[in-house]
């Protein structure tokens, strides 16, 4: 047992983040710091900084671009990138399809898509969760109909984030009606371009719209977009689900959060405060505590013969999201009187700012990442996955 | 000790509640909210017949003598409604420091709609800090910044704190025409702006020494803003309620989830402290011993504030995404309690004054 | 609506402070703030000298020696004998045996019973919970079988408080094993000298002996001691438990506790730690709410038609609990490093102390006090209750 | 990074955890406890043979040369088993102590088993603040009072701290047949004693100017600690969620209703924050820098502390009446918590430590 990085390990984080230090466009950085929004042209610039250097999809096989890279240094990529702070890639590609078309899809699937989502050349958004579907996922209701070489989609899907950028959309439709609930679902990739496909923003409380409706009317998809079998859909959704929890505890990103909102309190006098400054290291002692979780679990998964999730990201999420959302609410104290004004982030850029310009994205960052504790899988519902599958309750 | 209304105050209750819901349903508060002034002069005229807008005025002042409780009945409906009118700036803060200081030819006016104000007294520099003042009184001209005024954008006067030769904080009368404003909504859809005196002649002199006036007006507002907050409370716990029972997922209303319902029972307690510590702020808003109003008052929003920030925070997880929507009600609630909250202060910071004057036992 | 007590509450209170004021006896009043138990005898001189002022018993009926007080008279009456402090009479006979016999139990039982309930001639204890029965009371499985005049007892009965100085019980009895749960349960008064009953203590975590087990061994009880009817006990309980609740909200103790909590901090400095100072008022704050709370609850009381319990009666047990317990943890951090000697009651009254004399007990209220959210229904239980009867969840 | 023992590693936890599934079941643990010393000689011996005594002393210095890994290992495992021989103090603290201060010869006899020590720091007056010391020395003698010293009834030999005329705190070693004690039992079943030393001779100088060392000893002694509460804590969750499987109330086990589950999963997540800042806290425990010891101890301590509380309090809330009971293993888990709690200072006092010590990220 040795607690510390190694100094190879130590090398590679040097590597990384110099690498991150020198190639994170100024503006992208300051709006990752501010808590801006991000436009979609940051987005894509950065995923195409990283695949050229080799780093967009690391976790993948090699012959697909990965690295194969140890936990620990997986580990270490991401918290630097939060650090940075980088944007995060999107994980719809790259985490979600990308790696479902890897395990289940096809070659012609893997030729056809995989480099493209690497390179940002697809945008990809999930088609999961229905206004009935939320954390009862399976009793989603999408039809898709097979006639011929096509399916014939209909239904709506929710909560799709970034739907009104994407290229293609990834969806479980039920294709067996008569099937039992998790039975008779199919994994469909549709593109967003095919007619019959209308996409509502959804305003959220924070002023927002980065979630949409997307509705599906009569849309034809050719049946090569169908992954792996009919019907055996929910367990591909099942195993990308499972990915997708390990990467939110998010430590680098809360560190960052702290670092400024310890910046920010200093600024204003309020760190002069024993409570704020007690407040701020409690939450730095659970974001450490979950820092060694998260390690815990990295340096545990070589010790995993399944690939199944393991239920211990459960506890990730849920401190995660916690501490994420502490985070937001201490910087809500910091920015004082000034978190009232209420100034949309697309307009008033050549306005001067109402206060300091830092005060003006804390109170919306708070509302808006409540979500964080109910998108994922709940926290309720963690706790459920965890009384059963590491308590036996 | 009673805690029935009287038959009048049981009228007024019915009134105003009659009044919001049949003008203030959530579209119609939202219509409200997009229109220029951010707000409803209509609603603001239906106000005054009702009287609400002289409420806490002597009849001979155009008003119909009301105290605290009836201020809490009126607060708790606005909170339910999430009510965009500037009452609290224009009757509560600015009526309660003009009957106070010998202005009673503009409370007729304030009765009867005619007059809007605001209580220019926070500066960029002075966050929660009632006696940090850096305007300056000079000549009978005021200088200075004035931040987060709340509907400072609408007023047509302003009472403006500012500090004279001698150092005192005094409170002055001016024309809101002559000042720079900047308007804007804040993340409640409310209004308030950013105010620059630069030689603003003073109007009247309303308080050379006003410190003492402006923590009695301030503590007034809290217990206002603290029956605000257990209107908005209430209705944000039964609609959460509602959702549990009507929600299904796993062919199961949600609300059959133990889990569920101890949360909502939760926020039942918190909103029930809630609204007794609003009560106990209304009991001692009219406390004329200036310290021990002052502790009952920090306590009242501390438990309001904490209580706010649960009833809030469960509500939208207890909802899921829906709660996250700028279209359905709750998540408007929620911003507005976070606000209250904010406003005066947050819970924390009214912990630290309670503790720092020793505590409400000993 | 008017928030303060009216002049004559005001003189009521004054009466009733001052008699407290002078007849307490010295040596309980320092047992009840040292937090050290009481013996037998401080308890039944205590009740002796109220019945003899005639306020042993003032919520029943007059012609019983009540006294027809309002429910605010009433509240003033139990705040401040909790403040002074005073000890709290005895429920058992007083406020739960004494009641289910006034409303249900045939006049011999209350001419035999009652003056000695109000004069602690006959101390009572409380025999329903067992082994297999805690929050699911209704399962209990002692029994009482009719022979003739007599019905023959057998079983177990546990958490029984004091049972080691009772001279009676009011036991919970399966009377009808064929009937549904709560059906086939009587209430029945047993004298404990009877033969067959053994008690036995049990030894709590705090080093208390204050709980015990009572056994059943074929214990013959007259059937004039049944209350009311055969097989309607649960009726009888449930009114009983409903009691229960009210007046465990006990304010008037923890604002007495709270007092004694900032007396003691002040003198080994604690108060001038910002921190301790506001986890203090954070207690404070809830109290007065609580407070608050059970005035509106109190005053609510004349609307009430019906006899059963509000079930916002729920929220006071709560919270009550809640701040009590909280109240022995402040405590715990006033002793510092002298919480941790154990220094059992009984003995060593002729030793000097360890460290200051009234750090002693503060560790055993604190592990004693986790009771207070178990006993009287769990809040567990309570939140159910509110879950369904308030909420209609 | 690795967090795999070595085969070393492994080895010692296993023979550790036979030898106190062996011999400290429950209600072995209640006789140890109940003898006049109030924990097991023999059982000390068996430490010993094992080479835990000498567990982080050098070979040469009759030791097995581990490090905070070992001792992590072997705490945890006694908090398991709720174990009460003086390992903390003879081990821990005064073996750290005499390891760096040139007392060579007594390691041996430590390791063997055959010198118990104590470590004579806390004064009445001091609460958790390591510089508050009034004993005196003076021309080698000591006098002064120490208070709540852990074990210090059957230690032969204390290591005691006492100010010079320098005002300097130093590090003395007495024999402790030449002080006046009384011992007694804690609250959570190990002994502890109050000590009176009048001109007690100093048998050897330890250190003159001995803060630094006592700073960090105590920082080694907390990382103890947090591993014991570790051990203590696991196994009173593992005991909960067991109960909660096999109680049944309402015709189910009660492990079935959602709400009590998902207080077992808090409890599960508090254990293993906590399990993750004991590891955290081994790690550090060897950091050279002081500053930055001082504050991962402190965090560490934080975390400990508020999970212990809450899987304590919870465990005992999920057991209802039988958690109560001396009888059941549960409570004294619950004790034990509690006390290390607040040994060297509970949560809130690191808390504000590492607050002004400008927290742990910057």
């Amino acid at each position: 047992m040795d607690l510390r990085f190694t100094p190879e390990e130590i090398a590679f984080r040097d590597e990384v983040r110099a690498f991150f230090r020198d190639n994170v466009p100024a503006k992208t950085r300051e709006k990752l710091i501010a808590g801006r929004p991000l436009d979609k042209d940051d987005i894509v610039t950065w995923q195409r900084i990283l695949n050229k250097r080799g780093w967009a999809v690391p976790n993948w096989p090699v012959e697909w671009g990965g690295q194969n890279w140890s936990p620990v240094q997986r580990y270490i990529f991401d918290e630097e990138m939060q650090l940075a702070p980088a944007p995060q890639p999107l994980p719809f590609g790259v985490s979600m399809v990308g790696p479902v078309i890897i395990a289940f899809g096809n070659e012609q699937q893997k030729k056809r898509f995989l480099p493209r989502i690497a390179n940002l050349d697809d945008w990809w958004c999930q088609g999961f969760s229905e206004p009935g579907a939320g954390s009862d996922l399976a009793s989603l209701k999408t039809r898709a109909e097979r006639k011929g070489d096509r399916y014939i989609v209909n239904g709506q899907k929710t909560w799709t984030t970034l739907a009104q950028y994407a290229d293609w959309i990834f969806c479980l439709c039920r294709t067996d009606p008569a099937a039992k609930k998790q039975e008779g679902i199919s994994f469909l990739l549709i593109d967003m371009k095919t007619p019959g496909i209308t996409v509502r923003p959804i305003v959220t409380i924070d002023g927002g719209r980065e979630v949409n409706e997307v509705f599906f009317d009569d849309v034809e998809v050719p049946v090569e977009n169908l992954v792996g079998e009919e019907n055996k859909g929910w367990t591909y959704a099942k195993f990308l689900l499972g990915n997708e929890r390990t990467g939110i505890a998010r430590v680098g990103l809360s560190k960052q959060r702290l670092r400024r909102v310890k910046a920010l309190a200093r600024e204003v006098g309020l760190m002069d405060d024993p409570r704020f400054r007690e407040k701020v290291a409690a939450v730095e002692v659970e974001l450490k505590a979950l820092e060694m979780t998260q390690l815990r679990v990295v340096a545990a998964e070589r010790h995993r013969k399944d690939k199944k999730p393991d239920p211990f990201s459960s506890i990730l999420k849920i401190k995660g999201s916690e501490i994420q959302q502490a985070t937001t609410e201490l910087a809500l104290e910091v920015a004082g009187p000034y978190a009232m004004p209420y100034v949309p982030p697309q307009e008033g850029r050549n306005e001067p700012p109402i206060g300091p310009e830092w005060a003006a994205p804390l109170a919306p960052t708070y509302f808006n990442w409540r979500k964080v504790s109910i998108y994922g899988g709940s926290n309720e519902i963690q706790r459920n996955i965890i009384a059963k599958a590491i308590l036996g309750l | 000790m009673d805690f029935d209304l009287t038959e009048e105050q049981r009228l007024l209750k019915e009134s105003v509640e009659r009044l919001l819901a049949d003008r203030y349903a959530f579209e119609q508060r939202q219509a409200y909210q997009k229109s220029p002034e951010g707000w409803s002069r209509e609603l603001w005229r239906a106000y005054a017949e009702l009287g609400l807008l002289g409420l806490p005025f002597a009849e001979e002042e155009g008003g119909v003598g009301g105290g605290p409780v009836e201020t809490m009945i009126v607060m708790e409906a606005f909170g339910r409604a999430l009510a965009l009118e500037p009452y609290l700036s224009t009757v509560v803060l600015c009526g309660g420091i003009l009957r106070r200081t010998g202005q009673k030819e503009l409370l007729p006016r304030i009765a009867d709609g005619s007059l809007l104000l605001a209580f220019a007294h926070g500066e960029p520099r002075s966050r929660w800090r009632l006696d940090h003042v850096e305007t300056q009184v000079e000549n009978g001209r005021v200088t200075g910044e004035k931040a987060v005024v709340l509907h400072g954008d609408s007023a047509e006067k302003l009472v403006v704190s500012a500090r004279d030769g001698k150092g005192r904080i005094g409170l002055y009368l001016v024309d809101a025409g002559a000042t720079a404003r900047r308007g804007y909504p804040t993340q409640d859809g409310q209004r308030a702006a950013e105010i620059r005196l630069d030689g603003t002649p003073v109007e009247a002199v309303l308080a050379e020494d006003g410190m003492p006036l402006i923590e009695r007006v301030v503590d007034e507002a809290i217990a206002a803003l603290a029956a605000e907050a257990v209107g908005a409370m209430t209705a944000l716990q039964e609609l959460t309620v509602d959702y549990l029972k009507t929600r299904k997922q796993f062919g199961v209303p949600i609300g059959t989830f133990q889990a569920l319902q101890h949360r909502a029972v939760d926020m039942l307690v918190a909103t029930e402290q809630a609204r007794s510590m609003a009560m106990f702020a209304t009991m001692m808003a009219g406390e004329e011993d200036a310290a021990e109003r002052r502790k009952a008052i920090a306590a009242a929003k501390v438990q309001v504030g904490r209580s706010a920030r649960f009833v809030g925070q469960q509500a939208i997880q207890l909802h899921g995404g829906i709660g996250m929507t700028a279209e359905y009600k709750g998540g408007h609630y929620f911003k507005r309690l976070t606000m209250i909250d904010q406003m005066f202060g947050p819970a924390d910071h009214h912990l630290e004054r309670l503790a720092e004057a020793g505590g409400l036992f000993d």
